[in-house]
This record gives structure tokens, sequence and C-alpha cells, in this order.
């Protein structure tokens, strides 16, 4: 048995084995593990949130080190970004409820996460405008619902004509009703294959270099 | 209402413009706001991780659970990962949370993706009312034949007298799609107006 | 005391069954029993890599920021097999390939199969490596950023995206798109496939990818899990057809079978 | 450039000025149009209007400041009814950023202002748990098990509202907001496959699609679509907020929208149908 690859599989196995056999089964032995089981997957969760922050310091320490890039400062920036959270949200003793971080919180990082994705509303109007064509019948198609269903979301059509909110509910009802339960049937079992994969020991991404 | 004068409302409101800049032209203060982002939010995942170690680890052994030391063993090996030599420490820590959280995810996908589905699936046609019963129809078709479309090892349901399930499952599937896709075009809007609100009422003080 | 939670016996059978099915398809796809469907969506690719060599323009081959170790794996490496055979395409055909990288983990792997590629067709000394699988940044932005950049300088004649993809496929497609490209994009990403169904050429819809990967790499592991998964959708299907029709009949048996 | 190809000639600094004009606006001059509220909406409303008074609820903030501008809105319409049909209310965040979440929405919900609620009596935040799935299991299957403290570090055996809720038995409703799919089906999955639990989830209207077969198959009780949902429950909930105030924002610039797609199609076929006959 090798302990760099065969020990992982089966712990693996076993974890995910005994989660199944809490949720089929009623032997009490199973549902005690599985408790300290999740009470175990928490507590590693919490710990894996580092790693990032790891990776982080490896990428741009050497940046700064090196300073081969004219970027450089940006990474000093960031890291210091970092350890202000984290100094601030230690430093209390009272993590994320104290004021002093939800004042560093609100200021530095709300607006930007707040922003960033939204702001793709521009590359969407844009596209509207120069790229969202029905170009053959799988865009048209698309296009159709798309159309009545913005129609249907934005008030001012609705409060003018009101069938517009009847059709978009008709859309999402049976349309939408129909093809995604198809599409939800086919997600559900490939990620039950996909796990069952991996169960087994035939799906090893997760284990990183070989 | 007057142009704000707390400083944390001024610096939200340049972070907001700096991450918006960057669908006008890329520059320099966006590559400014996303370097904050990203270590503010490495930072805010350290202090939550520690926080929840706290609560949900060494609280039990404080209470005298001795075995919790074996997380916590499990969670310093996960910093293995990059150690030249004994990374493969880090799979032990790794494969635990794989195992947990596929076995439990998967238990219940069966039941609400697969079992669930069908039995919606195979209910009566017939409705109330005539609408009603061209409405089942409708979503019966667009069940069967997107499901069609997904299957993809039997030659079968792609040629001859089944041949059309597929075809009609794609046009079922494109136009399910485009109100996935309106719908995102006001997920984006929605999310933007926030922060025109914000602008416009937190920070200048234009509207109430 | 019932051994079996109440209510869970038809999950557990479907569940039991799943585990052989599995176990069974990937023996069957090991023996090579199991044919797979080409997808027409392999048609398109090569359309793109056609044109590619009329215009005499690069083609982009984009992965996605996936990683081997995140739940988006198996998107990746349906990207990856894609990769394989575009770059196999574009070595016998003589067009120019760019696959930027995102993920350190991915990025030696990709390397791999598009020289493995490129020696197979024993055009080895074409490629370079460093100025066509370049890394350009594991953060979102700066990726997007990085290729937005490469589209614009290069004006390739097509770009094939397949794997998993977040918001930054909407500006990679507006990008190439005015740069002249054609577009074939894939995703399982539930999110993102309607951005790609608007604004590609082609498009393959969520499982399709795993497929067209299956059938290009002939991995027997990919083709029998896929297979395991047909046999489920195909009893989803029979018993959905047969109980909404009993049903109607007024005998809802399927249904109560299936609540047990 | 023919004429159809200057339709949609317009630089890319103009176009999106448009738009923030579109957004602008309406901001500053509020049209105030009526509303219609959808079924999924309403269901939600119905199923939590139906709880007897004192019924627990959990409730997870799922979501960071990437979902704040549109989830918050129906978080905050979403307690109101809560807090007004005097239920208790355990919540807990799947998400990262949900514990940054929590104060912003509770200064406007102000329970202890409007409602006369209590902390640890009538609420009780149980801050962020990390895991996901994990997390939700170990809530539902045994609270007392896996918390130890409550957001603010005080140990739970000291809360009242938590000493007779054990778990998932103890739990009249789920209800859950979140930005991410993989806490949507979660949620499903661990309250209502493993526990037989009502759930009612929001989520971004782009997930609505997605998790729709859930709802259809009463898995989801009730289901809030993103901003529009946000605008229906702000609405039902007579708590008309910043969702509401959107709905003016999204009618010009959906509409600005449509009118690009439109511009832009004609602009193609125009270009399309002129090179067929030059040939």
């Amino acid at each position: 048995m090798d302990a760099r690859r065969d020990i992982p599989l089966v712990i693996t196995f076993l974890v995910g084995v005994i989660a199944v056999m809490d949720y089929y089964t009623t032997f009490s032995a199973v549902k005690e593990t599985f408790t300290v089981i999740k009470n175990w997957g928490v507590v590693l969760n919490a710990f894996a949130l580092g790693l990032g922050a790891v990776n982080l310091f490896r990428v741009h320490g050497r940046r700064i080190s090196e300073r081969k890039r004219s970027d450089w400062p940006f990474s000093a920036w960031l890291l210091l970004m970092l350890v202000i959270f984290v100094l601030v949200g230690l430093g209390t003793g009272q993590f994320d409820a104290s004021d002093q971080y939800q004042w560093i919180y609100n200021a530095l990082y709300l607006p930007i996460g707040a922003t960033m994705y939204a702001s793709l509303c521009f590359y969407m109007s844009y596209g509207a405008y120069k790229i969202l064509r029905a170009r053959n019948l799988d865009s048209f198609l698309l296009f159709v619902t798309a159309i009545f269903v913005v129609l249907g979301n934005t008030p001012l059509f609705p409060a003018l004509f009101p069938p517009f909110f009847h059709i978009r509910e008709w859309i999402f009802k049976a349309v939408v009703g129909g093809a995604y339960r198809g599409i939800r049937i086919g997600v559900g079992i490939g990620a039950v294959v996909l796990g069952i994969r991996t169960l087994i020991g035939m799906e090893t991404g997760y284990l990183g270099r070989r | 209402m007057p142009v704000s004068s707390d400083p944390l409302i001024w610096i939200a409101a340049f972070y907001t413009i700096a991450a918006t800049s960057y669908a006008f032209r890329d520059n320099i203060l966006f590559k400014f706001s996303e370097n904050t982002y990203i270590g503010a939010a490495a930072g805010h995942a350290i202090v939550m991780g520690i926080k929840n170690i706290r609560d949900y680890g060494w609280a039990h052994i404080m209470k005298g659970e001795m075995i919790y030391w074996v997380v916590f063993v499990l969670g310093v090996m996960l910093y293995f990962r990059f150690h030249r030599q004994y990374y493969w420490l880090y799979r032990y820590p790794i494969a635990f949370l794989v195992g947990n959280g596929v076995g439990i995810s998967i238990r219940a996908a069966i039941h609400s993706d697969f079992i669930k589905q069908i039995i919606e699936t195979a209910k009566p046609l017939t409705g109330a009312t005539a609408f009603d019963t061209f409405n089942n129809i409708i979503i019966f078709i667009g069940v069967i034949t997107a499901l069609s479309h997904f299957i993809f090892t039997y030659e079968g349901m792609h040629k001859g007298t089944l041949g059309w399930m597929p075809k009609v499952g794609r046009w079922m599937i494109l136009l399910a799609l485009g109100a996935s896709f309106g719908n995102t075009i006001m997920t984006r809007f929605g999310q933007y107006q926030g922060r025109i609100l914000f602008l416009l009422r937190d920070w200048l003080g234009i509207v109430a | 005391m019932a051994i079996l939670t109440e209510g869970r016996l038809v999950p557990l059978v479907a569940f039991i069954l799943a585990w052989i099915a599995t176990y069974l398809a990937i023996q069957l796809g090991k023996q090579g029993k199991i044919r797979i469907r080409r997808i027409p969506g392999l048609d398109a690719i090569e359309e793109v890599v056609g044109r590619a060599v009329e215009m005499g323009r690069p083609v982009f081959d984009i992965i996605g920021m996936g990683s081997f170790t995140s739940i988006y794996a198996t998107q990746t490496v349906a990207g990856l097999s894609i990769l394989s055979y575009v770059a196999t395409l574009c070595a016998r055909l003589g067009a120019k390939l760019y696959a930027p990288q995102a993920d350190v983990g991915v990025m030696p792997v990709a390397i791999e199969l598009v020289r493995d590629a490129y020696r197979s067709e024993g055009k080895l000394e074409e490629l370079d490596v460093d100025e066509q699988l370049p890394y350009l940044s594991g953060t979102q932005f700066a990726w997007a950023g990085g290729i937005i950049g490469m589209a614009a300088r290069m004006k390739p004649a097509g770009n094939i995206m397949i794997g998993p993809f977040w918001a930054e496929s909407m500006m990679f497609a507006e990008s190439f798109n005015r740069a002249g490209s054609m577009q074939v994009g894939g995703t399982a990403r539930m999110y993102q496939i309607p951005f790609f169904a608007a604004v590609c050429d082609y498009v393959l819809i969520g499982e399709e990818i795993f497929a067209a990967g299956a059938y290009v790499s002939g991995d027997p592991l990919q083709i029998g899990s896929i297979a395991s998964q047909d046999w489920y959708k195909l009893v989803a299907l029979i018993l959905g057809i047969i109980g909404a029709l009993l049903a109607t009949a007024n005998v809802p048996v399927i249904q109560n079978l299936l609540s047990m | 450039m023919s004429a159809w190809e200057k339709l949609t000639a317009l630089p890319r600094e103009i176009v999106l000025g448009l738009v923030l004009i579109a957004m602008i606006l309406p901001t500053l001059k509020p049209l105030g149009l009526p509303l219609m509220v959808g079924t999924m909406a309403k269901d939600w409303y119905d199923t939590v209007d139906a709880l007897p008074s004192g019924s627990v609820v959990l409730f997870d903030i799922g979501f960071g400041s990437g979902g704040y501008p549109s989830l918050g809105p129906a978080t905050i319409a979403a307690l109101h009814q809560m807090f007004e049909k005097d239920l208790k209310i355990i919540l807990m965040a799947t998400a990262l950023e949900g514990s940054m979440m929590y104060p912003l929405i509770m200064n406007k919900v102000k329970p202890e202002e409007n409602y006369g609620a209590v902390y640890g009596e009538d609420y009780v935040f149980l801050g962020y748990i990390a895991g996901g799935q994990t997390a939700m299991a170990g809530v539902l299957g045994d609270l007392h098990a896996i918390v130890s403290t409550e957001y603010t570090g005080k140990p739970i055996d000291q809360i009242p509202l938590l000493k007779g809720v054990e778990g998932a038995e103890d739990i009249s409703l789920v209800a859950y907001i979140t930005t991410s799919g993989d806490t949507s089906e979660g949620w499903v999955y661990q309250a209502y496959s493993a526990y037989g639990k009502d759930v009612v989830g929001g989520m971004l209207s782009m997930m609505t699609t997605s998790m729709k077969p859930y709802y259809d198959s009463g898995q989801l009780k009730g289901l809030l679509d993103g901003v529009k949902g946000a605008a229906d429950m702000e609405f039902l909930t007579r708590h008309p907020g910043d969702a509401i105030k959107s709905s003016d924002v999204l009618s010009f610039s959906q509409t600005l929208v449509l009118i690009f797609i439109i511009v832009g199609n004609i602009s193609y076929w125009g270009v399309k149908t002129s090179e067929k006959e030059g040939r």
C-alpha cells in the first residue's frame, strides 16, 4: 500500500460511504460517527481558507523581491491589504463582529466586490449592440424567448400592456419548466456518477500532481 | 441632502468608480482596485477561517474532546501542499474533504434530481382547463426531448424514427436558455443599479 | 427497528444500481464495447481550423480557468481533450494555434498534450510552447485582459472555448467577435451556456462537451461514465413517458412506486 | 461604410455612456410604475404567511458583496415579513462574506425598534460556518453538537431561543438567499431531501431557471427571482425599498438593451441582404 496514494483513496471512500449510509440507514453508530465527520469537515474547511493567502504570499512575495515586473508595487499593496484585514480582524479579538473590521470591510472590500461583477452590465449592453445577432436557428430560438422575458422583466412594458407579464410567466412555467427539468436530471446523474467514480478511486484529479 | 463627509463613503465611492472603469478601458485605477480586492478577500478568508477553527474545533478541545486534535493535525497537513518533498501529506485532509463533500451531495442528488423529477414527469397530462392540459403537454415534451438530446451512446436515439426527439430537444433547450439569458441581463442591471443608488444617494446626496 | 430510513427505499436502490452501472460501464468502455456518437459540434471545430488555414490567421483554444482540484475538473479534462484534438488538426492542416493558460496545475498537461499532437503529426519543430501556450494570470480579470489584448493584436480566424467558464466569457466573446473570429463555445456551467449560445457560431450545450471530449480522446473512463449516465437518462425517459401515459389513464402506478 | 453598418458604428464610450444615463435618469426622477407580482415570490410570501407565530425559521445569508445590490433588499423584505409574523429566526451564513452582510441588513430591518424583538429570544445569528453543505447538514442534524457560540462569541447554551432547538425536527421552515448554485442545491439536498423540510430560496435571476425544476417538483415552496423577486417581496410586505426603486432603472436600461439588440440585428441582416444583392 502506497501511503502517498492509496491511503488518501481509502479515506475518501470511507468518509464518503459513511455520509451515504447516514442518509439511508438508521444505525446510531453511523449517525454518531457522521456527526463527528461533519464537525471535522467544518474545521478542515476553515483550515483550507488560508491556502489562498499562502499562495498569494508565494507569488507576490517573489514579484516584490525580484522587482522584474514594473507592477510589483501592486503586489506590495495587495499583501498590505491582506495583512491589514488579518491584523484588524484578529487584533480586536472579535473577528468579523468588531466595528473596526466592519469599517474596513465596508470601505475597501464591499464596494469593489459589489461593483466588479455588476459592471458586466456594460459588457452586456455593448455586446447587445455589437454581437447579439440572430445569426442561425440556434440563436434565433434563444432570442425569441430572451426578448419576451426581457419585455416581461422590464416593469415598463407590462405597465403598458399587461400580457407581456403573463407571457413571461408562461415561458417560465411551460418552456423553462420542461427543458430545464430534462437538463436537471442530466446534471444530477452526471454529478452522481462523477461522485461514485471519485469514491471508488477512478477519478483522482483532486490528489494533484502524481 | 449634502454630499457625504464620511471618509468611508468617499473611499467606497472611489473604489466603485475604479472597479467600473474597466468596462470602458483597462487602466491603472482598475488594477489598483483589483489588487485591493484580492488582498482583502484573502485576508478576510483567514480571519473567518481562524474564527471557525476557534469556534468549531478549539471549543471541542476545551471541552475535553481530545479526538479533535486529529483534525488540527489534518488541518496543518493541508499546508504541506507547498512543500517540495512532503507535498503528498496534504492529500490526507483533501481526501477527507472530498469524500465528505461528494458523499453528502450525491446521496441526496439521486432523490432530488432524479427520482423526484421522474415523479413530477409521471403525472397526468390532462389538467383542470384546456390551457393547463396544453401546458402539461409542452412541459412533458420539453422534459422528454431535452433528456433525449443528452443521450450519446445509443445510436437509435438520433437516427430513424426517434431522430426527431433530440432535434426538438435542442430547440426546447435553446428556448429555455433564452429565458435564462433574459434573466441574466436583469441580474447585471439589477446589480449595478445598487451601485448607482450608492453613488447618487449615499455619496453625492442627490436623491433621497 | 427498521434499518432503512423511511421513504428512502427507491433512492437507495437507484443509488446502488448507479454504483454498479458506473463500474460496469467503465469496464465495458475498457473493452471497447461502447460506441459514442460524434456530435455536430466537432464539425464546427474542424470548420474553424479550416477557415484559419484559408485565411492564414491563427486559432485560439481557451480551456478556461479551471483546475484539477475543483469540482469543475471534469470540464477542464473535456477542454483538454478538445485542445489535443484542435492541436492535431492545426498541426496537420497548418494553422497556428494559441492556447493561453490560467492554471499552473493544468498548464503542464496542456503543454504535453499539444506537444504530443504536433509530434504525432511530425510537426514538432513548428511548435513554440512559450509563445503559443503562455501563462497569463490566475486572476480572473487579469487573465481576461491578457486574452483580450492577444485577440486584438492577432485577429485570429477562430476561437474555441470549451471548459468551465465564468463571467469572463462575455469579455472573450465580445473581443473575438470584434477581431472577426468564428467562435465555438461550450461549457457545462449552466449559468454561462445561454451566453455562449447567444454569441457563438456554434454552441456545445452542457454535457455535449463531455461527449465531445470522450469521443476525440477515446478514453474508456470518460466513455464509460457517459454510457452509465445514458442508461439512467433512458430509464428516466421511459419511466417518464410510461408514467405520464398511465397517470393520464388514471393509473398513477409509477408515481406511487417511486415514492416508496 | 454602408448605411447598415453605420447603425452599429457608435464608439464604445458613447454606447456605455448611454447605458449610464439610462440608469442615472430614473434614479433621479422615479416613475413609480405599477408592479405585477410573480407567482414564485407570492408562493414564498404565502408559505411564510401560513406559519403559526412562534415557529422557528432557519435563515441562511448565502451571499456577500457580489450579491448585495440585488439580494440585500430581498433579504430585508423577507425578514420584515418574518418579524411581523412573530417567527423565531435563526440566522446563519454559508457565504464567507455573509456575516458582513448581517449588520448591513439588520440596520435596515431594525427588529428591536420596529417589532420589539429581542436578540437571543426572537432571533439569533450564528455567524459564518465553513463547509457549505457540511455546515447545512451539521446545523440540521444536531445543532448543539456543532455550534458552540453565536456570532459575537456568546455560548449558545445562554441563548434562550436555541434551548428548544436541537435540529431539523424543531425547525418549521428553511429559507436561504444566495449567489451560489452549490448553496442553492445544497439546501434542497440537505433540508428537503434529507429531512423533508419546507424550503424557500432566493437567488440571482441568472440562477432561477436552473433552480426552477426544484420549485416545480415542490422541493422549493417559493422562489425569489433576484431583483424582481426582491421588488415583489417589498411590494407584498409593504416595505418598499431599494428593489422597487430599481424597477424604474430596469425599465430604462433594459429598454435600451432591447433597442440595441433590434438595431444591431437590423444592421446585421441589412448588411447580409445587401451583400447578397451585390453579388
